[in-house]
């Protein structure tokens, strides 16, 4: 039989898929097909739903995002049916962000949180700590701009972070919040929490930063250009995800060996560690032909030994606490160890509560920050106006 | 005269200094992606204004990747099948629309108007829901029946807007000489048409080439896609990474075709075809 | 030999007898009905390929403009009527039409239309003046103008918002070294860049369109009339005025319908460079956050009529207005 | 078989009547020729017998047989266009031989067929020209070669000639009686050069303002113009018209005219509807006056006199009138300009018009004077 | 002042070489008249001293200055397009008009101007409409009427009336010549309409295969043509050209020809460089032929009587020659088709060619014979 799989698109993700999925073919003597996808998440997510909304048989097993699960949950197949318990082995998060209505419709594949990058070249010359709290970054970024910028690059920047209109702006955003201890707009119950006190701190400290420590125009970044800032060696702190370290570690990037990865500030003393969470999960088609091949397909990927290669080959966060102990997983990717924890507490987006509302939460919560950062309107204001606004979407639940 | 040469001169100059702005204005950012695509790595976040060395891995990646090739092969396919039925549909709607007159002329030009009035996005389910009927999913045909939604209507106004300006009297002409409606068309209008045929066809050619929306939803497997969802697809090291020297690579490899489809085709592009066809 | 019968003789002036009655007006012969026949055959298999392509989703989406439907259940939906175009509800009106952001979307959207338009109207025609010319290696320039619109637009809009980084940006770095701008600017992100930065990447994108159309049409002109004003001795500009634009019109009409129609539905530009950002937001983008983001087929389909219908309402008025140089002689 | 009938034809464009009511019938194998102002309709009409033009109402019939629903194939025409109408993109040898090719003729026939009408018409060097690389005169021969090719039952020819050199014109006219002779086809033929229209013409059809003047013999119309306008239009240089009075009765063999200026003529006209006293207009042709000197004080004032090389045009002042009087004589010419000359001229060739513009016709009574008049010829 | 003077003038179209090697002066405010056959390159003269086209070598001066890089505002030029090339948008006005606002003048006069020029050439009632909607005449009148409102200093006419009718034709004609009076422009015209170009000009220029044949006033080239093609060329119904051959001596006051089938005439040329036996052609003139009845075995056969109105042209048969001759006869003519008649003419009548095409002179010898000829005008 054949199995379809859409999992990554090209490149490196793409080839691990395909080992994985050939390892197993070789195996089981069924056929894989993989199928590349958009790298855009909203993209790939109307091509699915396309697929999906016409009972499309093509693709058995889609590799969805981490706050896809509410959206996609009726045309999923409950894989406890099939897991025999494996997904016990997982971080219970990500566990549960894939139960929807008791159902378990997808398996933790890897995942991802936001960490702060930072020189630590720089913050040796400047003498400066790698900072525990937003404000110290705030601080500490301000003092090394004003010393590079003196030394004569007047591009330099403090810290460079996702600040465009879109979902990344809501992760960078919902850690500043849930740093802060201001929750994480809405909980688990379906309350609307975001309008706190802590939320509003969180963002006008935030938006202290732009034309600060960060250009106007990270307004309009995404990770590719924060990093593209980050790794030419202009800006002190970047907040991104895992993928940027083996970049900037690459041989021709001029910031090597001078990087340090740590989890992101806390807000203030009595704040917490806080990255959004991320990360891939596999679920199988309602409609596929081969569902029971197809299960058996996400429990092989999904595994402790395939998710090892992954991490190994591809510094793939692995979703099973074990691997971040393993010693073949940390020599190739050592700071997996360190920021454990913040793997294993990330913070998750409001998806699964909101279901198919995710969409317009995440937007309405972008764009209220998205006016907060450009000056156009005080968090307070901007609050009040979001939380009336999140409240209407799910007045009749959600 | 020698203030005449000088004038001559001024004109000659001040039309070079505009060929050159207009070269400037079109080309420069395509030579900044041929310089980025001669990139790798972090060089890429370097401004550069020439091309420091030819580093040809990324267009050997790309090229190394087969479905790369295939799905250059699958948009020339679907780019010329569009193309031809676009002029076929066309040019015999145009002669009917822009020679004959009758009532609802231009109702029907209204309507294959409206045709091009909606958002790609909110036609995209509906056309997703008929190729699926027509069993056309993951099908190069798929794309071809597609296209002519924006590429028909476009032909068809643009060859009747120019169908009209022929002179009435070849018309005429021909039909003294027994030409049935079919001959004229094609032994008198058509080849007076090349500047607008070529026109539209290479404008049809390129929106066909470089379509996006319906050649990533309506096509799945690799070895049936088209170049642009190929090239969207191209991706760095994991999920946030651009890989930009590819995607450079990419983007000027897929262009030299239509380069060179223009240059080809330009020649049709010339004037004076009806000089002397009519007097007065 | 002649039997003629000869007319009534009359001298030029008292031509006409007063009262003659004119026939009612004869039907059409059977020239012209074969005439309409050829024509109606030629215009059926047109006509039936866009229906088949179009109709079915063309309704389809007007349908579901008055349910709730949504993207992840689409099959389960009800009846609303109008109220996702607007609804009255517990002392609040809601529906696209009473969303400030669509409101806001239709703005940006027209602003858009109408500077790119404009701007690529005149930079077309004057491309199209200069590749009309005669010059050694004009095809490798026509070629060369027309890559813009041969780029791909998800990779001219990646590579222009690469281009109009602020950091490590040609566009500064070059405004800098002229010394026009005296530090970066963040073309994308600021709220009064952002919209002209759009605009400049379409204007840059689709000028070859209007250019290449443009020039077709100076290339189909009657060209004995250009000698009767050479030797008229009339200045270049004002036969350019007077006779070229004139006889260009109704191409150039044509070719700006087609513009602003893609540029009234324009997505990928704004999407790709700005992104969601409500500065640059327009109608398609609205809709497609509807549609795909939010999931909801219903509303989103309420959007893409009523963008419909706006794009309708200004064509028809367009046409209307220039309707003497389109719908003129056949 | 091909006789043209136009009954009762309206052309109308838009608000604009341009044929107000046409009634003609034009026999099977005749050569018709239309003469007429600028502008008054006659390529209209020849495009409304070609059927590109439909008729406002009205019918026109092809043997008998209502033609207004056909096509010019279906009606066997062929047409020569004022504006020639060449298709830009072919080559000479192949606008002639488009219609031939749709006729499914076979190539060397064709080859053949046009390299025979090419001879003819002096293009054989020409025939890979495009349109656009020849002269105004080779590209209206091509037009010519079009129509020609193909043979058609009714051949319609717009102002043929008009762009040729007199040398030419002389063989082309020639070849296209040769044409009527041996094809004895319908010939329709528009122009403005009266030469032709005299010597190809078996009836001319004289049309002024869309209306048709007179339809007759060449003969009939220059000798027995029935109107003023056509003894003004067929005629070159045109017939000298002079305001007159009837001076004394009327009715009888001899009438007297007083001209103002000229003295009184005596004419032998039919002017029995006349009475003393009546305007009339009084016509002669250039060629019927006879010049004498005369001495400085008398007669009327040469002002002009025009060489052709052949003949000459003497223009002679009539006090108390607008235009100059014309007078034809032989070179070499004897008067010169500023000279005195009197005019006179014989009563059978005077006409009279009366003042509705109808001209008188030969006195009646006995009916003799026209029998003699043609037995001159 | 606007003398036009072309220098070794040659002009090729690709391979085709048009205009050889073209010298002419044409002098300020004189009125010059192109005649020549169909593409002989009439049109392309009057582009290259217009501008429109360039000459592949050579010089064009106006007033002594090189203007062969001048476009043709800086020449002051205006032209009559043979193809009219009227502005397909515009109305009548607006073509006429169009020109016109350059200088800059009022609105009111513009109209007064168009109006003036429009009423001169009966288009009042037309201003309004677009060229597509005239008749072919009323095109080319628009076509005159822009180029006359602008009064440049050189006007070119390209067979500007070729398609008005012959009463409109000679109104338009005299209209030119009037605005050559007014203007003293300089005036370049071409036609092939003889009495247009005898009568209009100061000068005709004979062009011939690019080449020109013979340049001079209107009477010397219709009295004497310097070659056979001037000869056959001018005058219409053309000259009759006969083969003959010096019979008896020559370079006297009286030389012997003889003439297949007609005879021997004697003629009064300079004949110094031929001798005995040499081939000549002989010509006459139509209306140079007198006409005598003949017996039935007698005489040449007339073939054909063509009746034009005011003259009729008798065709008559010439043993062994190919091209019938031509005589004109006043109306009513007395032969008639199948008669036998005996041609006569006057010695001083008879044109003579040497083998190559030169006409030969007078005969020189006291040189007096040309100046009678000419007191005779
Ligand atoms: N573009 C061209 N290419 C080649 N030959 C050309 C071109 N234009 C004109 N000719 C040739 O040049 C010759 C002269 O053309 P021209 O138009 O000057 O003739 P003309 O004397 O005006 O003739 P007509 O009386 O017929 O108008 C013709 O034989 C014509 O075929
Ligand atoms: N499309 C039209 N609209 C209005 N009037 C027209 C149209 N076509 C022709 N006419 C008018 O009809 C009249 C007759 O035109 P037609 O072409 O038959 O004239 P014609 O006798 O051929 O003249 P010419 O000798 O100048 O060619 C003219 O006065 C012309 O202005
Ligand atoms: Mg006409
Ligand atoms: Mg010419």
């Amino acid at each position: 039989k054949t199995i379809t799989i859409s999992c990554g698109a090209v490149g490196a993700e793409k080839q691990l898929c395909e080992e994985g999925t050939q390892a197993w073919a070789d195996q089981t003597g069924h056929e894989v097909k993989v199928v590349s996808t958009p790298n855009s998440a909203t993209e790939r997510l109307s091509l699915y739903q396309q697929l999906l909304a016409a009972q499309s048989e093509d693709v058995d097993i889609f590799q969805i995002d981490v706050v896809w699960p509410g959206m996609l949950a009726q045309h999923l197949v409950d894989l406890s049916e099939y897991t025999s318990g494996a997904e016990d082995a997982h971080f219970e998060s990500l566990v549960q962000n894939n139960t929807v209505d008791g159902r378990l419709v997808a398996m933790p594949w890897f995942t991802d949180a936001g960490v702060l990058y930072y020189r630590k070249d720089l913050l040796e010359k400047y003498d400066q700590q790698v900072p525990e709290t937003w404000q110290q970054l705030t601080d500490s970024a301000r003092v090394v701009m004003a010393g590079e910028r003196e030394a004569g690059n007047d591009r330099f920047w403090g810290f460079v972070w996702q600040g465009r209109a879109y979902e990344g702006l809501t992760c960078n955003a919902l850690e500043w919040v849930a740093s802060h201890n201001g929750g994480t707009v809405v909980d688990a119950e379906g309350n609307v929490t975001i309008n706190n006190p802590q939320a509003r701190e969180a963002l006008a400290l935030a938006s202290t930063w732009i034309d600060d420590i960060s250009p106007r125009s990270v307004l309009n970044y995404t990770e590719e250009e924060a990093r593209g800032v980050f790794q030419s060696g202009n800006a002190l702190y970047m907040r991104n995800w895992p993928y940027a370290w083996s970049l900037a570690q690459s041989d021709d990037s001029p910031v090597k060996d001078k990087v340090g990865v740590v989890a992101l500030p806390r807000g203030g003393e009595q704040g917490t560690h806080a990255g959004t969470l991320g990360g891939w999960q596999l679920a199988v088609s309602r409609y596929s032909a081969n569902k029971d091949e197809a299960a058996d397909l996400v429990r092989f990927l999904t595994s402790y030994e395939e998710q090892k290669r992954r991490a190994i080959q591809g510094s793939y966060n692995p979703t099973i606490p074990g691997l971040y102990e393993d010693e073949e997983v940390l020599t190739a990717v050592p700071f997996f160890g360190e920021l454990f924890e913040t793997f294993k507490n990330g913070v998750p987006r409001p998806s699964s509560v909101t279901g198919e509302s995710y969409g317009r939460v995440s937007n309405a919560f972008f764009n209220a920050t998205h006016q907060v950062l450009s000056g156009e309107a005080e968090p307070e204001q901007a609050l009040n106006g979001l939380e009336r606004q999140l409240q209407r979407l799910g007045r009749r639940g959600w | 005269m020698n203030r005449k040469l000088l004038k001559k001169i001024a004109a000659k100059t001040g039309f070079t200094v505009l060929l050159a702005g207009i070269l400037l204005f079109t080309v420069f950012p395509f030579y900044y992606a041929i310089v980025t695509s001669f990139k790798s790595g972090s060089e890429l976040f370097d401004v550069t204004w020439w091309v420091s060395s030819f580093n040809f891995s990324n267009y050997l990646s790309v090229i190394g990747d087969g479905s790369f090739v295939g799905s250059i092969w699958n948009s020339v396919l679907v780019s010329f099948a569009t193309v031809i039925i676009a002029m076929a549909f066309g040019l015999t709607a145009a002669y009917a629309l822009g020679r004959v007159q009758f009532r609802g002329r231009s109702a029907v030009l209204m309507i294959v108007l409206g045709v091009s009035m909606f958002p790609q996005v909110a036609v995209l389910s509906g056309l997703f829901e008929v190729i699926r009927a027509l069993d056309l999913y993951n099908n190069p045909l798929a794309l071809i029946f597609s296209y002519t939604i924006f590429t028909l209507p476009f032909t068809v106004w643009i060859l009747t807007t120019f169908m009209r300006q022929l002179p009435k009297e070849l018309e005429e002409a021909a039909i003294v000489d027994g030409a049935s409606p079919m001959t004229t068309l094609f032994k008198v209008f058509i080849p007076l048409m090349w500047p607008a045929m070529a026109t539209t066809g290479l404008l049809a050619f390129i929106a066909a080439w470089n379509e996006f929306l319906f050649a990533l939803t309506f096509t799945l497997t690799d070895d049936q896609r088209t170049v642009p969802v190929a090239i969207a697809l191209l991706t760095g090291g994991s999920q946030y990474e651009l890989p930009w020297g590819n995607l450079m690579a990419a983007s000027v490899i897929v262009t030299v075709p239509l380069v060179l489809l223009v240059l080809i085709f330009q020649r049709r592009i010339v004037s004076g075809l009806t000089a002397g066809a009519v007097k007065g | 030999m002649a039997h003629t019968t000869p007319a009534p003789v009359e001298t030029a002036a008292g031509g006409k007898s007063p009262a003659r009655a004119l026939p009612a007006k004869r039907q059409a012969s059977r020239v012209r009905r074969q005439r309409l026949r050829a024509a109606w055959l030629f215009l059926i298999p047109m006509l039936v390929v866009l229906a088949a392509v179009a109709g079915w989703p063309l309704m389809r989406t007007i349908w579901f403009s008055f349910t709730d439907a949504s993207f992840s259940n689409i099959s389960e939906y009800g009846l609303v009527g109008f109220e996702n175009y607007l609804v009255y509800d517990n002392g609040a009106w809601y529906g696209v039409l009473a969303d400030p952001t669509w409101w806001n979307a239709v703005w940006n959207t027209l602003f858009f239309t109408v500077v790119s338009v404009g701007m690529e109207t005149v930079l077309g025609l004057i491309i199209a003046l200069t590749l009309n010319a005669q010059f050694r290696g004009r095809g490798w320039v026509r070629a060369a103008t027309l890559i813009p619109w041969a780029v791909p637009t998800i990779v001219s809009a990646k590579m222009w918002g690469w281009m109009l980084h602020d950091q490590f940006g040609i566009i500064n770095e070059m405004l800098l070294g002229i010394g026009l701008i005296s530090e970066p600017l963040n073309w994308t992100a600021n709220a009064d860049l952002s919209m002209w930065a759009v605009i400049m990447v379409d204007v840059w994108k689709t000028t070859p369109f209007m250019a290449l159309l443009t020039l077709a049409a100076l290339q189909m002109l009657p060209s004995d009339c250009y000698e009767a004003a050479k030797v008229d001795g009339i200045h270049p500009v004002r036969v350019f005025f007077k006779v070229t634009l004139p006889l260009i019109l109704p191409a150039l009409m044509v070719a700006i319908i087609f513009r602003v129609l893609d540029a009234l539905r324009v997505f990928d530009v704004i999407y790709v460079l700005t992104s969601n950002s409500a500065d640059t937001m327009s109608m398609s983008v609205y809709a497609r956050q509807q549609l795909v983001e939010f999931q909801d087929v219903g509303y989103g389909s309420a959007a893409s009529t009523v963008l419909f219908l706006v794009i309708a309402l200004l064509t028809i008025s367009y046409l209307y207005l220039g309707r003497k140089q389109i719908g003129g002689e056949a | 078989m091909a006789c043209v009938e136009l009954k009762n034809i309206n052309k109308t464009f838009g608000q604009i009547e341009i044929l107000p009511c046409v009634n003609l019938r034009i026999e099977d194998g005749e050569f018709v020729v239309f003469v007429g102002p600028s502008g008054c309709g006659k390529s209209t009409m020849l495009r409304l017998i070609a059927g590109l033009e439909d008729p406002s109402s009205g019918d026109i019939e092809i043997d008998g047989e209502v033609v207004t629903d056909q096509s010019p194939k279906e009606r066997g025409v062929g047409m020569v266009f004022q504006s020639y109408a060449l298709y830009p993109h072919m080559s000479v040898y192949e606008n002639i031989a488009f219609g031939l090719k749709l006729g499914k003729a076979k190539k060397n026939k064709i080859r053949e067929w046009v390299e025979k009408t090419a001879e003819v018409l002096q293009l054989e060097k020409l025939l890979d020209r495009k349109p656009r690389e020849l002269s105004g005169g080779q590209r209206q021969r091509v037009a010519i070669g079009r129509a020609m090719a193909r043979e058609p039952k009714i051949m319609l020819f717009d102002e043929p000639l008009s762009n040729l050199d007199a040398s030419l014109r002389v063989q082309m006219r020639t070849e296209i009686a040769k044409l009527h002779d041996r094809l004895q086809s319908t010939m329709i033929y528009v122009t403005h050069d009266q030469v032709e229209a005299m010597t190809l013409a078996d009836k001319i059809v004289v049309l002024n303002g869309g209306n048709i003047e007179q339809v007759g013999t060449p003969y009939e119309l220059y000798e027995t113009p029935a109107s003023l306008f056509v003894a003004g239009f067929i005629g070159s240089p045109k017939m000298n018209l002079m305001p007159g009075r009837v001076a004394g009765e009327t009715g009888a063999s001899a009438t007297t005219i007083d001209i103002r200026g000229l003295g009184q003529v005596t004419v032998n006209r039919e002017t029995s509807g006349l009475k003393d006293g009546d305007s009339v207009t009084v016509g002669v042709r250039p060629e019927h006056f006879s010049l004498a000197l005369s001495g400085p004080d008398h007669g009327l004032e040469v002002v002009n006199v025009e060489y052709l090389g052949n003949e000459a045009y003497v223009y002679v002042e009539l006090p108390g009138m607008q235009e100059l009087m014309v007078v034809r004589q032989p070179v070499p010419c004897e008067v010169q300009t500023g000279q005195r000359v009197a005019l006179t001229t014989e009563p059978e060739l005077v006409h009279v018009f009366d003042a509705s513009g109808r001209a008188l016709g030969p006195f009646q009574a006995e009916s003799e004077a026209t029998e003699q008049l043609a037995a001159t010829q």
